[in-house]
């Protein structure tokens, strides 16, 4: 504006009235704790298996996202996975879990956030880690007998972990 | 490096600070989408305040915007003030013309189609009854709400036809000098504008921040007269007489006019003068204790720009300069700001502004020395504001 | 001079011209006042387009602002555009809570009105979702309104709270870098923001337009990131998370991030470049015959004002500038005119956007050949209308 | 703007597609044709009489402006006619329109236009003169038996004529 403060008289200062009032973070609602980020911070106890997450898909995600998670009416969930130069080559290339996503720990946090679309948060820890085994093991990212839980969930190598670029503006740090 | 060598790193959380506690509205797929969206149901007490005049007919009042619980310096549309004499018309566009006649080379007709294929200028400009704050005049403070006793003014990014283009085609005769603007409700409402002024920045307004105008605001078009009282505005514009004499219509003679201290009347008044006003803290609110408050307002002037507004909380004795929000516009409002940092006590709040042209906003004392007793149009002085020690907000005089 | 003396100068009417021929509308008192008003019934063919995606729920999609309906730079709220996920929470102001966690000091909670009393600014800002235009990267021209194909942008004028004051109240720590923005609709959608983006100038918008924002633009609050691609403006914002990492959530990996020739993916793109566009006259409209024509459009750039708007009707072979409407404002959406006489022959209109740090909009052809063929977001070339002999105008490329 | 046309190509020059239709002033509607000026000008051949008036005025007006214009749901209309230095003591001087009102002409021009308030427009416009006779003979302005025409009603030499002084920013012509 062309008219900052000039003479300011004591009682009128541009300042905060303060009106936060400091919480216990772990009260903090599931929604905004749950950040789960790439080397596994915030990721909570908890383990499962494929074969476990197959069930858990037969009864709440196969309806949406189709057998074997190769696409229904809300898209695939597992493909897939191409060598990158030939991915490239079509026309509209695939952005399923196991052929782009750079973290696995992306896939948990998704699917504990916001699925299955109609029920979101009704999923248990473990639920959440065997349907993220079952989309990873389905894709052959990981053995189909490798259990996910804190430790190796973020040790899993996406096959696109390199596959990106950022852009130079934003800061470098954090994977 | 490898995602899995940082994983030690990472902070995994008991499973207990997970279990889901998530607020209903996140348990599944919320609202669908709607073609023309509404406010959130629970602002639902935010509307405009309908003061009927109960005059033998329904609508004949006004409706008043709620300046306290607005934002910014652009009033909704659905929010807009409202003056009306005699109703809304349910007016059918493609049935409607605009006249264009009397001291012209060629009697024009225009179609609400043709018009809006015309040039077009954009502009966010204040509509400002003549007779808002008329409240201000009387002996004792009125205790209303700021938007009760002010709200007769609002601001949109109006867009419309420039009326010179409109006249040029036409062909102005020499002896023309007025322009008696005539609107289509069922009083067909007339008022004498200066030709000088018309061709100067008069708009036909078809578009009220981004969309058609609405109906109660003029649909399908009304005239714009930048920085003048409101009714010159004349809403659901339908006539244009060119003529060397003014019409004197019984709103520019019987209304609209001011007894003056010596006994004669001011007629043909016209520009809004520089006004401010704090919309927070203001009347009927509750300061929730000591400390730091924004103090906010609007700031307006038809005569330009506001360049300046000023804050007290002493009623008046020492003053400081209020941030002003974006760049000002020319005959729009501006908001302005500061901080307070209230201590508990009995506090008198007030806003002076200055517009670009170097007019400061009279006290009420400087007003009513200058007008009389008898206003009742162009209330602009400063207004008061007392916060007492139990955080009530009322209006006073000082 | 007494009135009676001029009375034979008058010219008297003969009866028959002052029979009553008047509109239906003027027969008697119109309609009452509206609390809240709506837009005239005539206009209901004025609304968002919803596009849904019918993805196993019914509300994920988008709702287009019909932007070759409107008029000037602020878009009614009604009509802003919406990009949902999983539809709009209804959320009850007074049990949601804004958290402010992670690396910071103290962490903070918030509930509406406490952040309501907070100091607040007013500026007017575009919204453009990172994937608006997407259509132009089609091999072939894809014929469809100017709304429908980019309409995922708005203009408001947004009031808020300054993010950085709530930051500091937390004390962020020296550690963070980011901030992991996360809303209340059903999927807790969360997007990762640059620390020094969120200090300068982002904003817990409250109200747009002057009224508090709507439910689907976000209501009870949702983060203002001006000029960066709409998604990180998170709406029904719910929690500010400090990090020294981001999310790397699924929609900054999976989507709104770009694939480049070089089979690389762009991740975290911010602003929205330069980029105008002709709204009238655009696809689906007819030329009325040969004549004066306006044209009009938009121009927007996320990195500041813009500073020039050059149209062509010859495809690009010649330029001349428009007419911008009242000053340019940072960020925001900048009206666009100038007057056309066709001929009534094949034309090819354009526009062509340079903003005041000189980023001059590209033509199509470049762009493709910078970003390659894989392309969905940020699109911003040049987009062409075509008006036949018969005054049809279609989309084409050149 | 801060942006000017600089070098216009020959076809984009900002000017009006000019399409305005041209009209016949006869025809044109009764509430643009009817402004009817101080000094006469619009004024449709008719006459009236306060007796007449009284009629017309007992059946269409009396239900809101009272017995003899004194004041009904809808306020006075007629008034007692104070000399000005007296009427100016009162608190809130009134605007009836034998005090106020400068020009005979605007009674006649606004009682065509906009009365009676439910049903505008269905008035004669002898009927018009008739009730703007007797709104004046009434507050003793014209005489009781004065016809109202088109040449007495401009002449009538109203008690306020000469009450108004002109804001000096617009025109200073007509009377
Ligand atoms: C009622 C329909 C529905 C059900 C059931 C459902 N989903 Fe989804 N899913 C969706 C929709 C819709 C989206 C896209 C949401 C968006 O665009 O924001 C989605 C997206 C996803 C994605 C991200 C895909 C991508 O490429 O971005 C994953 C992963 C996923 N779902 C996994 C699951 C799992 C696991 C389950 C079962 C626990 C499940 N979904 C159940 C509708 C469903
Ligand atoms: C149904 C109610 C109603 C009826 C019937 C009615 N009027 Fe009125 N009259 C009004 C209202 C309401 C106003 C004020 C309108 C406004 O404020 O714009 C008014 C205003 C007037 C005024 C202007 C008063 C002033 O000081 O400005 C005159 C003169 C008048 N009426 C004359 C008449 C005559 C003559 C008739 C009968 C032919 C009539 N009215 C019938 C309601 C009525
Ligand atoms: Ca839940
Ligand atoms: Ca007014
Ligand atoms: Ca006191
Ligand atoms: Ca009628
Ligand atoms: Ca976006
Ligand atoms: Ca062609
Ligand atoms: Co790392
Ligand atoms: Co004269």
């Amino acid at each position: 504006s062309q008219n900052k403060v000039q003479a300011p008289s004591p009682a009128l200062v541009l300042q905060s009235p303060a009106l936060g009032q400091p919480m216990n973070v772990a009260q903090l609602p599931a929604w905004t704790a749950y950040t789960v980020f790439a080397d596994g911070t915030g990721l909570p106890q908890g383990h499962g298996t494929a074969a476990q997450g197959a069930q858990v898909y037969g009864n709440q995600c196969v309806q949406c996202h189709g057998a074997a998670g190769k696409g229904g009416v809300a898209g695939a969930v597992a493909g897939p996975v191409l060598p990158r130069a030939e991915w490239i080559k079509s026309t509209r290339p695939a952005h399923t879990t196991g052929q782009y996503w750079p973290y696995a720990t992306t896939v948990f946090d998704y699917i504990r956030r916001a699925m299955p679309a109609n029920a979101p948060g009704t999923l248990s820890n473990n639920e959440v880690y065997a349907l993220t085994a079952y989309l990873l093991a389905e894709q052959g990212v990981i053995q189909s007998d490798q259990e996910m839980n804190p430790q190796t969930l973020p040790a899993v190598n996406m096959p696109n972990r390199d596959g990106f670029v950022r852009n130079p503006q934003v800061p470098a740090a954090g994977h | 490096l490898q995602a899995g060598v940082a994983a030690s790193a990472g902070k995994v959380l008991p499973a207990s600070a997970t279990e889901t506690n998530n607020p209903k509205w996140m348990n599944g797929p919320g609202q669908p989408f709607a073609a023309y969206g509404q406010p959130a149901p629970q602002e639902s007490h935010v509307i405009r305040r309908v003061g009927l005049n109960y005059r033998g007919i329904d609508d004949n009042g006004a409706a008043w915007c709620p300046l306290e619980q607005l934002q910014g310096s652009i009033t909704p549309n659905g929010l807009h003030f409202v003056r009306n004499h005699v109703g809304t018309p349910a007016i059918q566009p493609e049935q409607h013309r605009l006249y264009i006649h009397g001291e012209v080379q060629r009697p024009l007709q225009f179609s609400v189609s043709n018009l809006l294929r015309y040039p077009q200028v954009s502009r966010q400009l204040f509509i400002e009854c003549g007779g808002n704050s008329s409240a201000g005049w009387s002996e004792y403070p009125v205790q209303r709400t700021a938007g009760l006793t002010h709200g007769l003014v609002s601001a949109s990014e109006w867009t419309g036809v420039p009326v010179r283009l409109l006249l040029e085609e036409a062909g102005v005769q020499a002896s023309a000098q007025w322009v008696v603007a005539t609107g289509n409700d069922s009083g067909a409402f007339d008022m004498s504008i200066p030709l000088e002024k018309i061709m100067d920045d008069c708009i036909i307004a078809l578009y009220q921040n981004g969309e058609r105008l609405r109906p109660e605001n003029g649909y399908p078009m009304r005239l714009l007269v930048p920085g003048w009282k409101g009714v010159l505005s004349v809403k659901w514009l339908g006539g244009l007489q060119l003529s060397s004499q003014p019409a004197m219509s019984r709103n520019e003679t019987a209304h609209y006019t001011e007894i003056l201290p010596n006994g004669l009347s001011r007629q043909f008044t016209t520009t809004m003068a520089v006004k401010s006003l704090i919309t927070s803290p203001s009347h009927g609110m509750t300061l929730a204790g000591p400390g730091v408050k924004e103090i906010t307002g609007l700031a307006w002037s038809g005569h330009g720009k506001i360049a300046r507004v000023e804050v007290s909380t002493d009623g008046g004795q020492s003053w400081a300069d209020a941030e002003l929000c974006e760049p000002p516009r020319p005959m729009a409002l501006t908001r302005f700001r500061t901080s307070w940092k209230w201590d508990g006590e009995d506090h008198i709040l007030q806003s002076r502004a200055t517009d670009e042209r170097g007019h400061v906003q009279p006290t009420r004392q400087a007003l009513v020395a200058e007008r009389g007793d008898k206003g009742f149009y162009h209330y602009n002085a400063i207004v008061s504001w007392e916060v007492n020690s139990f955080g009530l907000v009322s209006h006073v005089y000082v």
